[in-house]
């Protein structure tokens, strides 16, 4: 079962000092998995403009630091998601937009889209919402600077140590082999 | 052609089951099992040349399934709705991918989601669902709430607390 | 003591490089009325880089990129920066210029080709052949200047330009100046010709595979290339400076200039890349040839 | 001296063919070792000029025949140079041959060449250099193809030109011969004499040296005769190819170096009125275009080629562009730049066709498509080509940009604007091919049959170590080639350039190519600094690509598939469509050998009447001859 | 007078070719062997008289001791001595080839050709009188028909017609010009005519030397006369073939130098203007003419004898503008080439013999492989190539350095001339090298034929003679030059023969 307080693995010493260029200068995976993909635009442009932090898109995983998750996730998704995750560099973060991160949202009964992103990759913040405007994704890069800024933000970190972990709800997702029904419940 | 003609044309051939006028461009046929293919085949010569989608809906409780084929004609500007009922436990209908090639696809798509195997169609293989094993999901007894909790883990309780 | 001034050199051209591309950020931020980053920006993305984990395929990655970065820093040393200088004798001799530049691009493409990820190739294969396009109406200006001012080193022709803005190149030559210019616009791979990076198209071409610190030494080499090229059309047709500030305050207006259009223009599909640099500069370039050998 | 070094290879020749199928490897290690013994006998000649042997064969009529070897300054240059090269080939080729069928008849032939490759060397008349001329071009075909189908129609491109070349000389020489102010089958006196004809009689001497000039041009491949290397190459045994295009395509060089460029310079100080633009007279300032023309062609060729040794050829035809560009400059530091890129171009081509035939030895394979990510299975081939190709691109540490860098010196201190773009141009496009051939061949994606490649033997690896290590040492020091150039370029009545052993002055600036390397190298370490500051790097398996997130297994990303390669240059190919067919000069050719073929057919059909038909022929080609008698 | 026994070259063959039938009847293959000794002692003693001929000077043989101009004789000079010696060693070669090849029933009446033939030629190149030389002609022409024909196939008969149609069209010419010539000068000794030549006027004396030309071009296998060249090969086996182009060729090329040059012309390096017609620039032309017709429809041929019989057609081209050159060097270059070209191409011929029994056709695409076979016969079909097509240090490279030497000097409109003459030399490089490549492909060919011991003697000796005189050319050289010496020397030639100048 996974640790539910990562203390120990928080940054520090010099690793904080280098938090703070890392906060100042996050590029994000601009990967439009879902329909919050709509609100990435306003936020990057004149209005609300987050290259002002530093936070800018990047066409590949290798360069990237953020990986934004702007909805809900097919099971098909997830497979590409979990191979970019792992192809980004660490120190990585993961940001969970929408509820459907959180518990599957307006799908939480769909027989394709998962409930709980956390279960599969660390999600290092969630912003509320079903697509959380602009505003709200732009407190939530701020908590998010401040979090990697006191070291607290160590999802890469957790998902090493407890990789069996993930990959197990991976697997029972992408990797079934046996019917989810048994011939039981099905007569019913 | 307008809507009354179609009906007496399908009608003097094979014999309505039902038919239904929604509205001045949209109206609907119920025709047997054993004669949808000729009046497909009689309706794409008179000008529906378009087969707009193919589906199905799934009557559980009559234990039928309803075959659902909607054509559209661009000179005689209707929507035609043929459709047919076919028994739940043995769900077999015959292709109709000769009339149109597209058909293939959404009949794969149909015997996917609802189990119904059309005769002739060569390619009913898996299309969306990743590895699915368990029964057709659009089924009305597939209990999607109980299959999401056991994959993707409870949040009701969770939501309730 | 030529080792610390090795050093100097080559950290002068590193910060001021990117000094240019924070202040070039938050310029062209300001083009689109927003705020932009802070113009110490680029040193915040440098050292985060460098804080990065890398990945590399295989060695000739690694050596492949150092070779580039070493081509551009070593460059910089034959380019007289205002009164400096590093070598008396081969002070700013073009043709070794232009070639040991090519150990840059030639450093960056074999390692970048060697992570074997495709859209690197097909950026590579596109950079190559643009470096085509801009060499062909730069040689041609260049040629004119060293016929008129009998020696191809730099440090002589910014001698013949001093005393005062008249006798600048940029006056006396405008068409050789036009031509250079648009050459510039695609040597920093600026819109309307960045079609080797070209982030829809091919994932920011060939830096596809590098991440940490091998994306960090490309982002130092992006650098110091502004600074040198910005640096020899200075030399070439804005005389030069006697002081520092001075050399580099005429590379930051380049700069600004080519930034301007690089804000506002959109990208050239790959081969009118190509055939627009045959076409317009090389005909101002011939202009300018012609003016040159009549007179 | 020199008769019985030769006399010594056609021995060597028997001998070496006499030990047998079996002793194979005996057989190349005995040639090379003979030919160190030449090289050292060479390296003792080196004082004496102007020594002179001759042997008369038989005089009949007004003419003696005879054959006379002398040692001049030029000559004994470019002896010494091959036969360097010549020996580091044929350490590659012991163990290249170790599996070949016809190895045998290709040393007998290989050796016969090396001592004709002498013998035009070090001819001082006429009559001995068409002789060895001949025997060159004989033996050279006979190696391209041997025993193979298509390998013949390949080297009859190579044979067709280069006997038409042979007989234009022939012409030539004893028109030299008969005109009655000149006389002699001395090669220098005829030069002299021939520039004070030039002032009697422009025509006649005009016409001489278009003779001479379309004989070392269809050798050297240059502009009208420039697509036979690519086949000859491709089709030639892997060890012969960097003879070939190191050495053998040279001739026409030296034999414009020989004759011609002081023929030029003779002429333009002993004839006021001949016709000059921008101080060089016309003739030869358009010939310097002809060879600007084969620069820029030959580089357009090669990069639009997919075979790797059609690739390096078509390199090969475009450096010869720069040299023919470059020596018909008539100035001390054109003709150095062209000798001495002829040097340069000698040793980087034969590394990178070693190292190409090294690729073949291991993969069978000669199309670049199909090839791929060998650099970590055969590092030392990838070095020597990655070294190779820096040098024929021309980049500053490396023997390739000395000689460049002179050329420019010539081309801008001589005022001629468009010359030099054609060959930036040129030399701009070399570096697109060449890496091009770099990336395809050992870089990029492993192909899976090459799994279990491994680095060719040591013996292979000899003659690349060499090459990698002149490139660098002539690079470092050209001074110690440009020291007897500059007593070649004396000869010839120029003054050579003033060089030390690093530093090379030119009129326009100078360079200390020791200075330019050491920067290089401390820009290097400059860079690894940088490099140490971030965490150590991991390796990662070349297949874990950025896919846009697909997993290759599953939708079946092969390497092959995954290596882009094959139509590498294709906007550059769509940019020169339109005029690619006018650039084309084969369909010329294929057009002139079929009409050749129609008209010998439609002649045979004459004897083919019957008796009346024939008779009626007699009788009518009697009357013509009479009328025809009759009115002249 | 050693010299008188001199007639003895004609007679003794013409005594055996009669006695023929007698040893058939004795013995089949008797008769193969009397021909070869015949030959072969007419051989030994024109060497023996071409060094007492060298050594002393020109000799004269009177016949029937009537002294010259009523009276024939035979004039025994370097330049004739040299030419029969020649044809009789070519002779003698082909001979040792027929000696061995498998008997026919024709055999005794194939030897008798063979023998008229071969002592025509002889007698040819020695006579002194005109007529003398028609009546050795028509039996030439006579012996080589029957010498074509008797390869019994439907071919050879009709290269054998096509031969005597030309054949008697031009000795009907050659008649009617020693008619005139009788009728104007009232001699038929050719010194007498040489003597009196001058004399006649100019448009009858270009009559008689255009009919005269007509007539002997047929034998030298020049341009508009030469039809029946490829028919006639083709037809015939190809060892014989060695006999047309080696010395009926051969007898053409020396009746042209000798009457062109010392009987009609006047002597050295003066352009034979004889009546308003410059025989020289008219004998170039048809020279160049045949030799570009000769290589160019020999590049498109694929049966090698076709190819061989265009080849040896051009070749004589080459000599003909030789004569027609006529300047000291290109004599000697004319003679030089004259010999290399009799060496070589009977060389190849008799190599050819076995290669298309061996392939089983004559057809060069057939041949592809044959050097994996037997490596002797592709060795000397290449040296035999080689020596045509004049490779260094084979026999073919001096004789043509020395022909382009000669033309090139004697300068004006000869440079379009050596033009033409060297493209067509590289066309005849292309196509020889086209045989030489497909020889040495790598191919199996299997075939039972073995080749005999004597054919391979033939071909030995014939390459040791190409290749000795590549490289050392100069045991031939003092030859070559007394026999231009004594073409060129008008004077001497008429002193000789009339004792003094009347």
């Amino acid at each position: 079962m996974i640790q539910t307080s990562t203390k120990d693995l928080h940054d520090s010493g010099f690793e904080k000092v280098l938090n703070f260029f890392r906060k100042r200068s996050m590029w994000m995976l601009h990967y439009c998995t879902g329909c919050g993909a709509m609100e990435l635009p306003p936020t990057m442009t004149t209005r609300w403009d987050m290259e002002r932090f530093g936070i800018g898109p990047m066409a590949t995983p290798r360069q990237a630091d953020l990986l934004l998750i702007t909805g809900y996730l097919s099971i098909k998704s997830l497979k590409r998601v979990i191979r970019t995750y792992e192809q980004m560099q660490d120190p990585k973060w993961v940001i969970g937009f929408g509820s459907c991160t959180i518990n599957g949202g307006i799908y939480y009964d769909s027989y394709t889209v998962i409930n709980r992103l956390s279960d599969y990759i660390p999600v290092d913040l969630t912003i509320e919402g079903c697509m959380p405007r602009p505003e709200a994704i732009m407190t939530g890069f701020q908590t998010l600077m401040d979090a990697i800024q006191k070291g607290e933000a160590v999802g890469y970190k957790k998902y090493k140590e407890n990789y069996e972990w993930y990959k197990k709800n991976q697997d029972s997702v992408l990797g079934r082999t046996e019917p989810v029904f048994t011939s039981s419940e099905v007569k019913k | 052609m307008n809507q009354k003609e179609i009906i007496e044309l399908i009608d003097n051939k094979f014999g309505i089951v039902k038919s239904n006028i929604y509205d001045e461009y949209q109206l609907s046929v119920v025709v047997k099992k054993e004669n949808i293919f000729a009046a497909l085949a009689l309706m794409q010569l008179n000008d529906f040349k378009e087969l707009s989608i193919l589906t199905a809906v799934d009557w559980f409780d009559r234990n039928v399934f309803e075959v659902v084929y909607i054509l559209f004609s661009y000179t005689h500007n209707q929507q035609l709705i043929l459709k047919t009922e076919i028994e739940r436990d043995n769900p077999e209908i015959v292709s109709v991918m000769k009339l149109w090639e597209v058909a293939e696809t959404y009949e794969r798509d149909v015997h996917e989601f609802f189990g119904i195997k059309f005769l002739g169609n060569p390619s009913l293989k898996p299309f969306f669902l990743h590895n699915w094993l368990d029964m057709p999901p659009m089924r009305k007894d597939f209990k999607t709430q109980q299959y999401s909790d056991k994959v993707f883990g409870k949040t009701k309780e969770e939501r309730e607390k | 003591m030529i080792v610390l001034k090795f050093i100097g050199y080559g950290f002068t051209a590193i910060i001021i490089g990117l000094l240019f591309m924070g202040i070039g950020r938050k310029y062209t931020a300001r083009i689109q009325r927003r705020y932009g980053p802070p113009f110490w920006q680029a040193f915040i993305d440098v050292t985060k880089l460098f804080s990065k984990q890398s990945l590399s395929h295989n060695w000739i990655m690694d050596f492949g990129i150092l070779m580039g970065f070493a081509g551009i820093v070593g460059t910089i040393l034959f380019m007289p920066i205002g009164p400096w200088h590093f070598f008396s004798l081969m002070n700013g001799n073009i043709v070794i210029i232009m070639y040991f530049m090519t150990i840059g691009s030639l450093g960056m493409a074999m390692g970048v080709s060697a992570s074997g990820n495709p859209n690197s190739t097909i950026g590579i294969s596109r950079a190559l052949t643009l470096m085509v396009g801009y060499e062909i109406p730069f040689v041609i200006a260049v040629i004119g200047l060293i016929f008129v001012s009998k020696s191809s080193l730099l440090g002589t022709m910014v001698s013949l330009q001093s005393g005062g803005i008249m006798n600048w190149n940029i006056i006396k030559y405008p068409f050789g100046f036009i031509a250079v210019e648009m050459a510039l616009q695609a040597m920093l791979g600026e819109k309307p010709f960045d079609v080797i990076t070209a982030p829809s198209e091919i994932a920011s071409g060939p830096m596809v595979e590098l991440s940490g610190k091998m994306m960090g030494l490309a982002f130092l080499q992006h650098a110091a290339q502004i600074f040198l090229e910005t640096g020899i059309v200075v030399n070439l047709f804005l005389g030069g400076a006697n002081n520092i500030w001075e050399f580099f305050l005429k590379q930051f207006v380049l700069f600004i200039l080519s930034l301007t259009v690089n804000a506002i223009s959109p990208r050239f599909k790959f081969e009118d890349a190509v055939k627009w640099l045959w076409t317009w500069p090389t005909v101002f370039a011939l202009i300018q040839l012609l003016i040159i050998i009549l007179t | 001296m020199i008769s019985n070094i030769l006399l010594y290879t056609m021995i060597a020749a028997v001998i070496s063919f006499a030990l047998g199928q079996k002793l194979k490897a005996v057989r190349w290690s005995f040639s090379a070792l003979f030919l160190g013994y030449v090289g050292f006998q060479l390296y003792g000649l080196y004082g004496q000029w102007g020594m002179v042997e001759t042997h008369n064969i038989f005089s009949l009529g007004s003419i003696n025949f005879s054959l006379n070897f002398g040692i001049t300054k030029l000559g004994w240059f470019f002896a010494f140079f091959t036969t360097i090269i010549n020996i580091m080939i044929w350490i590659f080729s012991i163990v290249k041959n170790m599996n070949e069928k016809e190895e045998r008849g290709i040393n007998f032939l290989w050796i016969l060449l090396a001592g004709s490759n002498l013998a035009i060397f070090f001819s001082v008349d006429w009559i001995t250099f068409f002789i060895a001329w001949e025997i060159m071009t004989w033996t050279s075909f006979f190696i391209i193809t041997p025993g193979w189908k298509n390998s013949f129609k390949a080297a009859n491109w190579y044979f067709i030109l280069s006997m038409f070349g042979a007989y234009a000389m022939l012409v030539g020489i004893w028109w030299l011969y008969a005109t009655p102010a000149i006389h002699t089958l001395n090669i220098a006196s005829s030069i002299a004499l021939l520039a004070k004809l030039s002032i009697t009689a422009p025509g006649t001497v005009g016409i001489i040296i278009a003779l001479f000039v379309l004989s070392f041009f269809a050798k050297s491949a240059v502009f009208p005769f420039h697509p036979w290397p690519a086949e000859a190459h491709a089709e030639a045994p892997d060890d012969f190819s960097p003879y070939l295009s190191g050495i053998m395509i040279k001739y026409g060089l030296y034999g414009i170096l020989l004759f011609i460029v002081p023929l030029f310079i003779q002429i333009m100080k002993v004839n006021p009125n001949i016709a000059m633009v921008n101080g060089i007279p016309v003739y030869s300032y358009i010939l310097a275009w002809f060879g600007a023309i084969t620069a820029v062609l030959g580089t357009y060729l090669a990069i639009v080629s997919n075979d790797m040794k059609k690739l390096a050829a078509y390199s090969t035809v475009s450096n010869i562009g720069y040299a023919v560009t470059s020596m018909f400059i008539l100035s001390s530091a054109g003709v150095t730049g062209g000798l001495f890129h002829v040097v340069n171009h000698a040793v980087f081509k034969s590394a990178i066709f070693l190292s190409l035939g090294a690729v073949k030895f291991r993969t069978h394979e000669r199309e670049m498509h199909k090839l791929g990510g060998l650099a970590t299975k055969m590092p030392i081939t990838f070095l020597t080509f990655l070294l190779g190709i820096i040098a024929a691109a021309g980049i500053p540490p490396l023997n390739g940009y000395a000689s460049k860098w002179i050329i420019y010196q010539a081309l801008l201190s001589g005022h001629f604007p468009f010359l030099t773009t054609m060959i930036f141009l040129a030399s701009t496009g070399a570096f697109l091919y060449l890496f091009r051939a770099l990336h395809s061949i050992f870089l990029g994606q492993l192909p899976r049959k090459f799994n279990n490649v491994k680095e060719v033997p040591f013996l292979m690896q000899i003659p690349m170590i060499l090459g990698i290590l002149s490139m660098l040492g002539i690079g470092y020091a050209p001074g110690i080639v440009l020291k007897p150039i500059g007593l070649a370029v004396k000869a010839m009545g120029l003054t050579p350039m003033t060089v030390e052993n690093t530093l090379m002055v030119g009129k326009l600036s100078s360079i200390n190519t020791a200075v330019v390397s050491s920067t290089f190298i401390g820009a290097f370490f400059f860079a690894f600094a940088f490099y140490l500051i971030g965490k150590k790097r991991h390796h990662v398996e070349p297949l874990d690509n950025y896919t846009a997130g697909q997993d290759p297994e599953e939708f079946g990303l092969t390497p092959e598939l995954y290596h882009f390669a094959l139509k590498f240059y294709e906007p550059v190919k769509n940019i020169f469509r339109p005029i690619e067919e006018k650039l084309n000069i084969k369909n010329y050719y294929r057009a002139l050998v079929r009409n050749a073929n129609s008209f010998g057919a439609t002649l045979s059909e004459m004897f083919k009447l019957s008796g009346a038909g024939s008779s009626m022929i007699f009788v009518l080609g009697l009357v013509v001859i009479i009328l025809a008698g009759w009115m002249l | 007078m050693k010299s008188n026994y001199a007639v003895l070259l004609i007679a003794i063959p013409l005594l055996v070719a009669f006695l023929q039938p007698l040893f058939s009847l004795i013995n089949k293959r008797l008769t193969k062997w009397v021909t070869f000794l015949t030959i072969g002692f007419n051989f030994i003693y024109s060497l023996k008289l071409l060094n007492y001929v060298m050594a002393n000077g020109a000799q004269i043989a009177i016949i029937g001791n009537w002294k010259p101009p009523f009276g024939i004789n035979l004039y025994l000079s370097p330049f004739s001595m040299l030419f029969a010696t020649i044809i009789y060693f070519v002779a003698l070669i082909v001979l040792l080839v027929y000696l061995i090849d498998k008997p026919t029933e024709v055999d005794d009446r194939m030897s008798i050709a063979t023998l008229l033939m071969v002592m025509a030629s002889g007698a040819i190149t020695l006579t002194g009188d005109i007529f003398n030389m028609f009546v050795f002609v028509e039996i030439l022409s006579i012996s080589t028909v029957i010498l074509i024909s008797f390869n019994n196939k439907g071919i050879s008969f009709k290269g054998a017609f096509r031969y005597i149609v030309l054949a008697s069209l031009g000795s009907s010419m050659l008649l009617l010009a020693i008619g005139f010539i009788y009728g104007s000068l009232g001699t038929l000794n050719l010194a007498s005519i040489a003597y009196r030549f001058n004399l006649l006027n100019p448009v009858y004396a270009s009559v008689i030397v255009f009919l005269f030309m007509a007539g002997i071009m047929v034998e030298a296998e020049l341009f508009p006369f030469n039809a029946w060249v490829p028919e006639a090969y083709k037809g015939s086996k190809s060892y014989l073939n060695a006999l047309l182009s080696g010395v009926v060729g051969t007898t053409g090329i020396y009746v042209l130098f000798r009457m062109f040059i010392t009987i009609f012309g006047s002597g050295q390096n003066h352009i034979q203007v004889i009546g308003s017609v410059n025989f020289n620039a008219v004998i170039i032309v048809i020279g160049v003419l045949t030799t570009l017709i000769g290589e160019f429809s020999a590049l498109s041929q694929k049966d090698i004898k076709k190819i061989l019989a265009f080849s040896s057609m051009a070749q004589m081209g080459i000599i003909a503008v030789t004569i027609g050159v006529a300047n000291m060097n290109s004599i000697n270059a004319g003679i030089f080439h004259l010999i290399n070209h009799a060496f070589s191409k009977s060389l190849l011929f008799i190599v050819a013999f076995p290669i298309i029994n061996i392939v089983g056709s004559a057809n060069i695409d057939k041949w592809e492989g044959l050097g994996r076979k037997n490596i002797f016969l592709a060795i000397a079909f290449a040296i035999g190539s080689f020596g045509l097509i004049g490779i260094p240090f084979f026999n073919g490279f001096w004789s043509k350095m020395m022909i382009v030497e000669s033309v090139v000097s004697a300068g004006g409109w000869m440079y379009l001339v050596i033009g033409t003459i060297l493209l067509s030399a590289l066309v005849e490089t292309f196509y020889f090298f086209r045989i030489i490549f497909k020889l040495f492909v790598d191919k199996k060919i299997e075939s039972t034929y073995s080749v005999h011991i004597f054919i391979y003697l033939a071909i030995l000796i014939l390459s040791i003679i190409v290749i000795y005189i590549g490289i050392k050319p100069s045991f031939l050289a003092t030859y070559i030059h007394k026999a231009a010496i004594d073409l060129v020397d008008k004077s001497h030639y008429i002193s000789t023969v009339l004792g003094v100048i009347k």
